[in-house]
């Protein structure tokens, strides 16, 4: 079957088996190998991409269902050489290690953040729940997604005032 | 882990999918959120010759609270969990979205196949079973009414016809000085349930309790009313003593098995501590409270 | 996992023991069978699909009835893999005389499941191992006392 | 100047993240070369079984199929067996008989990764099941089945390995006022590191060269093996070469050789194709090796007053059905004799049995050095046990029995020189940090009230950096490790190490301790790794030892570096050699701090103005063979809440002191101990492989096998002490593992604790909410 999709804002197409499942898509056909596969039951989220907007697993998506929409890598996150702010969190606030589980843990980071700018502690961590991670002890990566909201609401409160004027 | 290979369709039209399913009969199976079944396809444990994929049927994802509430069934449970009305006035039901899987499965899962897979271990049958809802399924012969408490038949299966599929839950409209809790349980975030109790009461004019609603998930081959504990309640304050009497008789219907959830014993009294726990929460909320 | 159970069945022992030992007949009683290939009059060939629900898997059986002694006790040894999985299961059937025209079977089943069904399926194993070996005896009953069966 | 050069003590922010946070890593399965194929495995339902026969016409019968690879064919090749880094033997593909559900049968070779798995699903096999020994203890009972046909021995003995004074102990024993006795469980646990297990395999038939991508943390150890498997084939060691790319985290799971690997490689060499082979995560933790698996009873003797007199630990290790563990060859129980803890027992005396059952392969590591975490747990435990029985507090037991700081270097009663600590030190700071007066009076009013809470102690010592030569190696090879530092002409340098990173960040530390060596800016210093072709001989990255071994290697090399460099730079100004000193990290003329040469300056001139009579470069390789074994330590207070309802047990707070030694990146260290202390909890509390009694593993998926998630995982609280090591050349003991060895105790005391007072002394891990709650119901406290 064809499918059409838009891959980190580029048109892609491919023919897939239906029984082709997303995530294969996205590494074996389209070699965006940024995203991972650490498990076989939904469990792992080393998987995890934005469908449309929200974090999915990749895994438990056949890659006929993302016909006509749009899906978000690790890839697609650094625009114009410039790290995305959950991005510089990992690295500046060592939330990754190994690095396996970090672009399914950022994607569902950036999702995060786009739908609550200051998550709390606890929000954070039910955030990343299904996302497991081996190496760090969570601990650093809430400290990276803290960074990345911080960073992001910084930038929001600096466009403002200059939004603000010009109104 | 790979799939078997199938045939996929995915109609645009809720007739045109109930035609497919008519057409090809048991071989071809139903994909919704897909969250339970592409891992048994993975597995090869389920190995439909043809998916007929709901997905691009519009329509389906609502929560519209219109005389009744009525759920959509393709309503993703993260929005469920979202909803305004479903945070404001039916916190059971946002109770029980919350702590379904982990919070990316809930972005694809949906409320229709919670139901419809019939998993006891899912934690929507519970509440629904509880708050008295029905299921609507539509089928080559129109649309039909199912009370919640004829549709689950027995372990992955309903009462719907291999043919019909599910389009709607309806709840019956949150009336004043009722309130509801669904208590989970599970061995770590994302698992199924070890038990979970569902409690829903509505209290009279003088705070007794007119009618309540257990559901009990994963302790049997379905999910479980339990009757004698709804019935012990009947008609008396809410106290910590008639909880315990509830309590008590829930723990008794329940029909647990022992796995790697944990013995007979343990998920038995679990249903007593939860069941306690949930109508609690029920009765605070019943008298307006969070 | 032991299941057992026992059911009175309206049809005379020596029509019980012949179904029961007939592979053609028996082996039709078995979930969803989609073949079956008689060897010799004591080992035959079942392939046939169990499961609850969407979890379905296809078995590929061999039987043996390993002990007749007519007209009251049978023995079946059944082995038998699926993809990832394999199943024996040992039953023993007896049957005793009950009102006039009427049997009473007895019968005892020893199921092994293991690989990939045990150990991904264990919560469900057992529920449905127990509901497949209940309409097994359930289905050679109503066969016995079919009308049509009566009159053969 | 010494946050610019980068060197030991900095948060130097990592090199590697760079490619990870953009998606750009390198691991085994983004390796695509053209015209791959992929292989797919056929597993075993039974645990124990004869194959009669494998039919596989159907398979073969796909499109798409090439191959389908049984033991029979493995025969002719003589690939059917491969020998264990413990010097067992094990199986490629049986030709006879499978040992254990999910043992490989046959291997499938198809052009798509999809059709391999159609392949797999389409082979027939029949069987005749044998009878499953499951249990270790009744694997040793004289009717027991044999498991292992192939061998002399006609029993599951593997092997019996006992240290100390038998005799001795026995005295001790009898002299005391006390004894306390306990058997301990340590379940079987797998590490599923995200990434599981893979390889690419290209082997080029006209020039008989092998190239493998594989997930190993031992890359040269493994092409060691591989010549030694496959030499008869013409693999010769010179045309393998083994790459270790990127790791998605190893924690022991990849040392040892799986069947997936031979056969990739052995298809590769059939097709004369690039093969593919990636594990599933349900064959991950269903058929790879396993760890702990440990049936201990454990005796301690101590006077009245306290003082601990002997210890005596008798163990039934189950390894499986082939002994594949990656232990160095004289220690079949790893360094269990770290069993005596931190504490100067007089007499000791330990016994373990090596047993065979219808499990996978056991006996590897779950990020903890060699059954390290097995005697930690036994000891701290014994010791919460025996303040149970004195009626004292476990911390003021611990402070009065600990080897005090002046005694080291200490000599165990079992023989491991213990090289340097301070054990009263760090419980004093992880008591202070903590609140540990006022947890206790916390816990005394919540008694009161029927609340359960608990608090728990661990002060644990490890044993890391194997080893010194004289005792340790792997099959054959001494456990050295290596590294290769060339400085450029502009003063930049490249290292090449023989350990492999999995997540460590070895690309940071190691230029870090070359930067603080060498002066040279931590930035200007390139780290390469997992290339045989290219990188020093090592053993790889396990058991804590990158840094004990290659960091004191990789400090040595740059130490001959930098005294070549004295030459050099006194050639420069002017001065005799021995004028010259090297400070502030410059070559100085001594007490002329102005005429100075920069390690830059000396490269330059290395390759362009050396003294006459030297060899031009700057360059030295060094293999370091370690003098002895390090001891980190550390002490961990763990507080816990139960629900008396469920039974759950919270872990409230969890503050943990280590001390290392001489740290290098405390950012790093501090990820390690995060790390290690989750996979610390993660026994205590949730994981754990069991099997039925045919054989079948209880929850072969991340479905069952309960991995913690952010919401289970306390929100860590560290410390540190600094007690470096007087051996290692620049101090450092390693850390990689201390968290996963020490935590689990202190968890499993601080439950114990929470029930003390109901008279509960132990409950066996994973403690789980029903194991609990049946003690609640016991004890009459529950909900």
């Amino acid at each position: 079957m064809r499918v059409q999709l838009t891959v980190n804002g580029a048109s892609m197409q491919a023919d897939v088996e239906p029984r082709l499942l997303l995530v294969h898509l996205i590494r074996e056909n389209l070699l965006l190998t940024g995203t991972h596969i650490g498990c076989d039951t939904t469990s792992c989220g080393a998987c995890t991409v934005l469908l449309d907007g929200r974090p999915v697993k990749s895994c438990t998506v056949f890659a006929v269902q993302a016909d006509g929409r749009t899906v978000s890598t690790v890839e697609g996150l650094e625009q114009n050489g410039v790290l995305h702010a959950v991005q510089e969190g990992f690295t500046k606030e060592h939330g990754l290690q190994c690095g396996f589980c970090t672009p399914g843990m950022m994607m569902t980071s950036v999702a995060l953040l786009e739908r609550n700018a200051a998550p709390t502690e606890l929000q954070i961590r039910q955030a990343i729940s299904g996302n497991l991670c081996r190496c760090t002890g969570y601990v650093n990566i809430v400290k990276a997604i803290q960074y990345a909201s911080t960073k992001m609401g910084e930038a929001k409160a600096e466009k403002q005032p200059a939004a603000a004027g010009r109104a | 882990m790979i799939p078997a290979a199938f045939e996929y369709e995915a109609p645009t039209e809720l007739a045109q999918a109930i035609d497919r399913l008519a057409k090809y009969g048991g071989e071809a199976k139903v994909l919704a959120g897909g969250q339970s079944l592409i891992p048994l396809m993975k597995f090869r444990l389920a190995q439909p010759a043809r998916i007929i994929d709901l997905n691009r049927i519009a329509g389906l994802a609502y929560v519209r609270e219109n005389g009744d509430l009525r759920i959509g069934a393709l309503t993703r449970e993260t929005d469920l969990e979202e909803s305004a009305v479903i945070h404001d006035r039916y916190a059971i039901i946002a109770d029980t979205a919350a702590v379904i899987a982990d919070p990316i499965v809930r972005n694809l899962a949906t409320v229709g196949g919670n139901v419809a897979h019939a998993d006891p271990a899912n934690d929507h049958p519970a509440t629904l079973l509880a708050l008295r809802a029905s299921v609507v399924a539509r089928g080559p012969r129109g649309e039909r009414v199912i009370p919640i408490d004829d549709f689950f038949v027995d372990t992955f299966t309903t009462s719907l016809a291999p043919d019909e599929i599910v389009t709607e839950i309806r709840i019956p409209r949150a009336a004043p000085q009722s309130g509801g809790a669904y208590v989970k349980f599970e061995r770590k975030i994302g698992d199924f349930a070890i038990v979970g109790v569902a409690a829903h009461i509505l209290l009279d004019a003088k705070g007794n309790v007119a009618t309540a609603g257990i559901g009990l998930t994963n302790v049997g081959p379905t999910v479980i009313r339990a009757r004698r504990a709804e019935e012990s309640l009947r008609g008396r304050a809410p106290d910590d003593k008639a909880i315990a009497a509830a309590a008590d008789a829930a723990a008794a219907e329940a029909e647990p098995v022992a796995d790697l959830r944990g013995p007979v014993e343990y998920k038995r009294d679990l249903v007593r501590v939860l069941t306690t726990r949930s109508l609690r929460r029920a009765v605070v909320r019943a008298k307006g409270g969070k | 996992m032991h299941f057992e159970g026992t059911a009175d069945i309206g049809a005379p022992r020596e029509r019980v023991w012949a179904f029961v030992t007939d592979p053609e007949k028996v082996s039709r009683c078995g979930p969803d069978v989609q073949r079956v290939d008689v060897i010799d009059p004591t080992h035959f060939k079942v392939v046939a699909r169990a499961g609850v629900g969407p979890i379905r898997t296809t078995f590929a059986l061999d039987v043996v009835f390993s002990e007749l002694r007519a007209p009251d006790h049978a023995s079946v040894r059944a082995r038998g893999q699926a993809p990832g999985s394999a199943v024996e299961m040992t039953n023993t059937i007896d049957l005793a005389d009950a009102a006039p025209g009427r049997t009473t079977l007895r019968w005892t089943s020893e199921v092994t499941i293991n690989g990939m069904i045990a150990s991904v399926g264990a919560r469900l194993m057992q529920g449905a191992a127990d509901k497949i070996t209940q309409q097994v005896f359930a289905c050679i009953k109503e066969q016995l006392e079919a009308p049509a069966a009566a009159s053969t | 100047m010494a946050v610019e050069i980068g060197g030991i003590g900095h948060s130097v922010g990592r090199k590697e993240d760079a490619r990870f946070i953009r998606g750009k890593g390198n691991y085994v399965d983004d390796v695509k070369l053209p015209g791959m194929v992929y292989l797919d495995i056929v597993r075993s339902p039974y645990a124990h079984a004869r194959i009669l026969k494998i039919d596989t016409s159907k398979a073969l019968a796909i499109p798409g199929v090439l191959a389908v690879i049984t033991g029979k064919d493995l025969v002719p090749l003589k690939l059917e067996w491969m020998p264990t880094l413990m010097g067992d033997k094990q199986m490629v593909l049986p030709t006879d008989t499978v040992m254990y559900q999910a043992q490989e049968v046959a291997a499938v070779v198809a052009t798509e990764r999809y059709i391999a798995a159609d392949g797999v699903a389409a082979v027939e096999v029949e069987y005749e099941p044998l009878p499953v020994v499951v249990d270790p203890i009744k694997a040793l009972l004289p009717d027991a089945p044999v498991i292992r046909e192939d061998r002399a021995q006609k029993n599951n003995l593997i092997w019996h390995w006992e240290t100390g004074d038998r005799e001795g102990t026995d005295k001790a024993f009898s002299a005391s006022d006390v004894v306390v006795k306990q058997d301990i469980y340590i379940p079987r646990i797998v590490v599923a590191s995200i990434e599981t297990c893979g390889m690419v395999a290209k082997f080029d038939k006209v020039d008989g060269q092998l190239t493998v991508w594989m997930t190993t943390q031992a890359p040269h150890a493994i092409r060691t093996v591989i010549a030694l498997v496959a030499g008869h084939l013409g693999l010769s060691e010179q045309k393998i070469r083994v790459i270790s790319p990127d790791i998605g985290g190893g924690f022991g799971g990849k040392v040892p050789v799986y069947p997936g690997y031979v056969l990739a490689i052995g298809a590769s060499v059939l097709t004369g194709l690039p093969v593919k082979w990636i594990e599933d995560r349900s064959e991950n933790i269903q058929a790879d090796s396993f760890a702990r698996d440990y049936h201990i009873t454990a005796e301690l003797a101590a006077k009245k007053d306290g003082t601990m007199k002997a210890l005596r630990v008798k163990t039934v290790a189950d390894h499986g059905a082939f002994d594949a563990a990656a232990n160095p060859s004289k220690f079949p129980a790893g360094l269990f004799g770290i069993v005596t803890g931190s504490y100067p027992f007089e007499k000791a005396f330990v016994e373990v049995d090596g047993v065979y059952t219808n499990k996978p392969p056991g006996g590897i590591a779950y990020r903890c050095s060699f059954r390290v975490t097995e005697a930690a747990f036994a000891i701290e435990r014994l010791v919460d046990i025996l303040a149970l029985e004195l009626k004292r507090d476990p911390a003021d037991l611990r402070m009065q029995n600990f080897i005090p700081p002046q005694a080291f270097p200490y000599m165990s009663t079992l023989g491991w020189e213990y090289d340097s600590g301070n054990y009263a030190g760090a419980l004093k700071l992880a008591m202070d940090k903590i609140g540990y007066a006022g947890l206790r009076k916390e816990q005394v009013e919540k008694r009161k009230r029927g609340e359960l809470m608990g608090i728990g102690i661990s002060s644990f010592t490890e044993i890391v950096g194997a080893g010194p030569s004289k005792h340790f190696d792997i099959l054959g090879i001494k456990m050295f490790d290596s590294a290769e530092i060339r400085v450029h002409p502009t003063g930049k340098a490249l290292v090449r190490l023989g350990v492999k990173s999995q997540g460590q960040g070895h690309e940071t530390t190691f230029a870090q301790i070359v930067a603080e060596e060498l002066g040279l800016p931590v930035g200007d210093i390139k780290v390469e790794e997992g290339d045989t072709d290219t990188a020093p001989y090592g053993l790889g990255t396990y058991a804590s030892r990158s840094t004990p071994v290659a960091g004191a290697a990789t400090a040595m090399a740059a130490r001959k570096i930098r005294e070549k460099g004295r030459l050099i730079a006194a050639h420069l100004l002017e001065a005799s050699p021995d004028d010259i000193e090297w400070k502030d990290y410059k070559y100085q003329v001594k007490g002329v701090p102005a005429k100075s040469k920069t390690m830059a300056e000396v490269a330059f001139a290395a390759y362009t103005n050396h003294p006459q009579g030297m060899e031009a470069g700057l360059e030295a390789v060094d293999y370091y063979d370690p003098p002895n074994l390090t001891y980190p330590f550390g002490s961990y207070i763990c507080v816990v809440d139960i629900d008396r309802g469920t039974g759950q047990v919270k872990v409230r707070r969890f503050f943990a002191v280590d001390d290392c030694g001489t740290i290098i990146n405390p950012m790093i260290v501090e990820g390690q101990i995060h790390g290690g202390l989750t996979m610390g909890l993660a026994p205590a509390l949730y994981e754990e492989i069991n099997y039925d009694k045919d054989g079948n593993i209880q929850g072969g998926t991340l479905m069952d096998y309960l991995m913690p998630t952010s919401m289970e995982t306390p929100s860590w609280e560290t410390g540190k002490t600094t007690t470096p090591s007087p051996h290692h050349p620049i101090g450092a003991k390693g850390v990689g593992e201390s968290a996963t060895v020490g935590a689990p105790a202190a968890i499993a005391n601080a439950v114990v604790d929470a029930l003390a007072h109901l008279g509960v002394r132990h409950i066996d891990i994973p403690i789980t909410p029903w194991k609990v709650q049946q003690i609640l119901k016991e004890k009459g406290v529950a909900e």
